[in-house]
């Protein structure tokens, strides 16, 4: 057990701290998407060695060597600073990995900068509305005709649609093939004739989301990553890594200490909810499970870096567990506020904004979407604990038992 | 000995459900969480139905019935999220009127809500909990100060509870008296909050103990709403399940999915008799005129809020996970009915207060 | 709505009274099992028409037309004046209404009288070690040979194995048959040579029930009830009322009572328990589910009486709430008495004579027992809710998945 | 940077855990619970590994490992259902002695205890909440009055607080002193009660934070204790679900089973980091020999003893429903897991009593 950084990082973190003191007054705040002053300050990081920091330089990357606690100081020292750290989206988390795994040489020229670089914004079309768990059932289609992919179909739970250049985009090309065997991995500009988007709106009130229609969209028939037909498998490669980040422990202790502060503000009949002892117990049940996750959350990110692995239950029980501690986190926040907690909108009286509420229910959608929580106890037993696959079914039955 | 529901209450319940799956489908209550509809169809149907009648003695040209039956109202109006003014205007208001008020405030009040003239909203939620610097003062008749959660809001009377516990009634367009809309993450009915500039008021007078039965009942009703809600959410959850593919099977023959509703039906199930029982017990005491009453009324409306809040909770947050990523969409409109569960569970006491309540109640607390 | 039993039953309950005030004296307190003093008993109370009250006259019941008001008053009177209720069983419970069913007019007189008389007890052989849950698994066997059916094989959780004069038992005798199909219900002598009894401990600490051994058991041919390879209908006629006895609400209130009693009286460092919030918040919890279960069964009590039927899943869910609630009411005690709740055995510092501690256990086995609660809701998902049966599997496998 | 267990941990984890799957299997924890065994072979044979040296400085005979290292063999013995007197022979009273013993107190104690010639109990359950009428007064440095629930019982000296909190050393043999055991439903170890009648005891000068150091030591020794027996049960499970077939498959294939096992592993797996956090942490504040600590290593000890409390109760419960009705039976002697678990629970503080002590630490509590 060592839980210091040691000398060298505290180094690197004395360095990144400098860069920051210098960039106090020049980061932007909140900058808007594709702004000057945006892909500027995603190239003044780049270049310091703060973002796409392991990325081939020839691709417009640091083209640093991998370092984990590295990358944990620096998110560590912006998050403390409260500076922007560049831009995120689907296209520098999924699609940039993608590429370096099996894009070809001329797709990584092509676009791997210009994501990197915030010039060039991307959106996933993986879901479908008949393929959400059974991702693999995914029936969007495309048509080899001469030179072009003809797409036909339609995606959901896509978003940033209507923000995005471009689309990465699972679809079948091989109708005949098993169901894991026929997919292959496409990318087209939005701007491609026969996509419609439409916003979907969800239980918080907002479209975090959208769905997008093709109608004969037509796709140059090199704009494929990998081989035609084994476009599951490049998708795989990342997609696990999307699942882990949906339950961040020093995200979920953040928020908790914003609950200790708002029982300590919120009175009913002049009496502090903190000295109401059911709902402090409560609080005191949620503070055990945040420890338990951020001590789990360490155990990780220390197999990491010392590449231990070691512990491959640590890992799968984290968006389980961590979506759900996060919805009832929230939930303690709503139930604390009493009727001040339903207050939503426009209401002058909403508390931290309103976060406590649309949190409550954004998170019950993420015990939902990025594998439901009965997927991650299938994945947990299975994988995990090595029993058996669901088993084969003679035949599927939509009637109910006499 | 007979516990069940008479031929007579079935049909009363049942035609309002009919009523509002006719009238009141899933656009429509969109619209009326967008304020693109006032939900007056729903308040003239219901009101022609004679529901605005419900409680209100014949004398004043009501229909007498009891909170049982109101209870079966409210659960056909969580059913199908109806943006109907209840459980102020039709229970609470009315049975405060009736134990409380003057033969002359009785006449002048009592018949325009039996007929649906008028509508009447609740101040009263400061008696379960105050937050912040809420409360009306009331001096030599005349109310001063500020309510939130004003039910049933928009209304042309409002039952308004002083700090004392008093209740009074104000005409909602007395001089000094100003209000303006709650909003809450529940978008089927609306909530409000007003303010208090030496408003004049009229005094009901109510005993503590006839104040506590008024909040009694609204607590039953609530409860009853969200069971009807619940209920139709489990039913919802069902049916989408038997015809949701997915890995080439409908999802309601996976055993994670059928026990995610079995639990759900285990849960809600007992809750319906509980209801039944809740509203049955309140009619008893009431019927025995007898104040010196054993307190069973009062108990279960505590617990069966408290317990009714916490099982349909459970049951909103199972049945949108059935619904995997569509229960979080506004497509199958889910989501009203979430939330109208979890305004419900807030509304008049939370359990955790409530059962404390019931403790207090007992005598059980130091 | 009418809660009132109406005068009639007033009346009834009334005479019950009277009997029970002449009585007083005289029922025994504890009578052991097939003393005269017991058997008197049972005589008594079967003449008066408060045991076996609807059995006909000529097996030796009372003759009474059924009337389930008047069986509740009889339990009620009995309960609150403490007196002895007369002798239970499955012999009375479950087997006196198979014989009734099912019997031939030889084994009804021959059995039925003995047993209501308390003069012959019964066991019960259903489940074995490989059939629970699957309970039509069973591989006891029974050959036919000459007159006589030759037993071999296992059964386990029979309890009161040691008292029995008689089992009631299934066995296979049609090995060939689909499973449900080849079973028969015999019945025969627990003096038969062949049979041995262990008793099996439980996590109580007690030998609650046994397993029985069977080793060419010989059973005289016609002591089979109903057609051979029909056991599995005979059986299951009277099964399901084992169930919903598991979980009785009277008796849940009775504990609820004594708990309330126990936190009132505990102490730790001088104050009493039930001041502590967090406790009493979960005894409130408590108290609000018990009610709901009091309230489900005043509902079905009525559907009986009025035959109204029409909740079928009220009566479904009382098995799997009843006894995870109870489980969860003796829990409370267990956590309120702090350390003294793990007093147990000879401990003179026990409460309640230990049953806190034991009945918290014993519960846990009848979440189990009697249709564990996964089996529960299985029912109810499919028999209540109409949702597909376990559907067909390919193949059954021992392996994990990768 | 590391946050895992050295090489030198896991082997010493490692060869407790085989020791005890070879010399005490499940009859001997049988022949142990019916009295007809008594540990000895257990009780040696860690004693000859040098367990009972682990927390005692090298000066005084042992190895001076920390709460750690104390923490992984306790998950140990409760993986084994061991009958090793440690919470208090092993960790609490050495600690107890290293902190406020004089040196010729722990000249006298430390080199018996780390040999393990002898062994000691603690009778210092009525710090976490007397019960009844206990308590232990000193006066002149004798003590009187009683103590139960005494850990590691029939030991040869007894650690034991006084209603002022300050901690004494009392030796088995001393006049006045009787004992006898605390038959408790955990037959895997032994527990007991002492009474005092004018006992000759000598004095420690720990202070009340050093009181409260021994108490979070043996809190978090219990939690790991909790931590084994409940991993050992989710072991149990999986293997005996993938051997009992019912319905032609094996259990293990049924959605509902697989979803209790990957329960009962989400709840428990990160229950092994915090058991790691809570050792290293108060190691960590122990090296710095800093009094005014931040407090994280009281805030670990009570959470994590809470913490894992609820979850290995959910655990044991869980893992006897996928044995069904074997569970519930001595054959496969699971209950003995499920009742050390339940004894772990009570003692040292109940959850909902350490969780109000940990709000009361930060100052919540008004």
């Amino acid at each position: 057990m060592d839980l210091s950084y040691g000398a060298e990082y505290e180094e690197f973190r004395a360095e990144v701290a400098e860069f920051l003191a210098k960039h106090k007054d020049t980061a932007p705040k909140n900058p808007e998407l594709r702004s000057v002053e945006a892909i500027s300050w995603q190239k003044t990081l780049i270049e310091a060695g703060y973002f796409a920091r392991t990325t081939p330089a020839e691709y417009g990357g640091h083209g640093g060597k991998p370092d984990i606690l590295k990358s944990r100081i620096i998110a560590e020292e912006f998050a403390r600073t409260r500076t922007h750290p560049g831009m995120g989206g689907q296209g520098i988390s999924m699609l940039v990995p993608t590429l370096l795994e099996s894009g070809t040489q001329a797709q990584k020229e092509q676009f791997i900068q210009p994501t990197l670089h915030g010039e060039m914004l991307w959106c996933q079309g993986y879901s479908e509305p008949g393929a959400g768990s059974d991702l693999a059932a995914l029936r969007t289609a495309a048509v080899l005709d001469g030179d072009e992919w003809v797409v036909n179909g339609q995606k959901i739970w896509t978003s940033t649609a209507q923000l995005a250049d471009w689309i990465f985009c699972l679809v079948r090309t091989e109708p005949d093939a098993p169901k894991h065997q026929g997919i292959s991995f496409l990318l087209f500009s939005m701007d491609t004739p026969g996509i419609e988007i439409r916003p979907l709106v969800d239980m918080t009130g907002k479209a975090n989301f959208n769905e997008v229609f093709f109608t004969d969209v037509r796709v140059p028939k090199n704009q494929i990553v990998g081989a035609r037909g084994e476009g599951w498998k490049v998708a795989n490669t990342i997609l696990k890594h999307e699942r882990g980040s949906l339950a961040d422990p020093n995200a979920m202790q953040h928020r908790l200490n914003g609950l200790v502060e708002l029982l300590e503000t919120e009175t009913v009949d002049g009496t502090r909810v903190i000295d109401i002892p059911s709902f402090r117990d409560r609080l005191m049940r949620i503070t055990g499970r945040v420890m338990a996750a951020k001590c789990n959350d360490l155990r990780l990110l220390s197999n990491s870096i010392n590449k231990t692995g070691g512990s491959p239950l640590a890992a799968m029980v984290t968006k389980l567990q961590g979506t759900e501690l996060r919805h009832e986190l929230e939930a303690l926040a709503v139930d604390a506020m009493g009727e001040i907690g339903l207050a939503y909108g426009d209401n002058e009286h909403l508390r931290g904004g309103g976060s406590w509420q649309t949190q409550y229910m954004y998170f019950l959608g993420l015990i939902i979407g990025g594998g439901t929580s009965q997927i991650q106890k299938n994945i947990i037993s299975e994988r995990g604990l090595g029993m058996p696959r669901e088993p084969k079914v003679v035949a599927a039955t939509k009637q109910g038992a006499a | 000995m007979e516990f069940g529901l008479s031929e007579e209450q079935t049909l009363l319940q049942d035609s309002v459900k009919r009523f509002l799956a006719e009238q009141y489908p899933l656009d429509k209550v969109r619209e009326f969480a967008t304020n693109d509809d006032d939900g007056a169809i729903v308040r003239n149907g219901l009101a022609a139905m004679g529901i605005t009648a419900l409680m209100i003695d014949e004398d004043h040209g009501g229909v007498g019935l009891g909170l049982l039956d109101a209870a079966l109202i409210a659960e056909a109006l969580g059913h199908g999220t109806a943006p109907m003014p209840f459980v102020a205007s039709v229970v609470m208001v009315p049975q405060a009127l009736m134990l409380g008020g003057s033969s002359e405030q009785q006449d002048r009040w009592l018949p325009k809500l039996a007929a649906g003239e008028i509508t009447a909203g609740a101040a009263i939620s400061e008696l379960t909990g105050a937050r912040g610097d809420t409360g009306v003062t009331a001096t030599n008749g005349r109310l001063s100060g500020r309510a939130m959660f004003v039910l049933d809001f928009e209304a042309d009377i409002y039952l308004v509870a002083d700090t004392n516990g008093a209740l009074h009634i104000v005409d909602a367009d007395a001089q000094g008296l100003s209000g303006k809309g709650f909003n809450t993450v529940d978008c089927t009915r609306k909530l409000g909050e007003l303010s208090f500039d030496n408003v004049p008021a009229e005094a009901l007078s109510c005993t503590a103990q006839q104040v506590a039965t008024v909040l009694n009942s609204g607590r039953v009703i609530l409860a009853a709403d969200s069971l009807g809600a619940a209920q139709n959410m489990l039913d919802q959850s069902v049916a989408y399940a038997l015809q949701r593919e997915q890995f080439n099977r409908v999802i309601a023959s996976f055993q994670a999915v059928k026990h995610m509703c079995a639990e759900m039906a285990a849960e809600l199930e007992p809750c319906r008799a509980m209801i039944w029982y809740a509203g049955h017990t309140a009619d008893a005491e009431s019927n025995a005129n007898n104040n010196s009453n054993n307190g069973e009324a009062q108990q279960y409306a505590l617990h069966t809020k408290a317990h009714l809040s916490e099982v349909c909770q459970f049951v909103a947050r199972t049945a949108t996970e059935v619904h995997g990523g569509m229960g979080f969409t506004d497509l199958v409109g889910l989501h009203y009915w979430f939330k109208r569960i979890g305004a419900n569970r807030q509304l008049l006491g939370s359990p955790e207060r409530l059962r404390d309540d019931a403790a207090r109640a007992l005598g059980m607390v130091n």
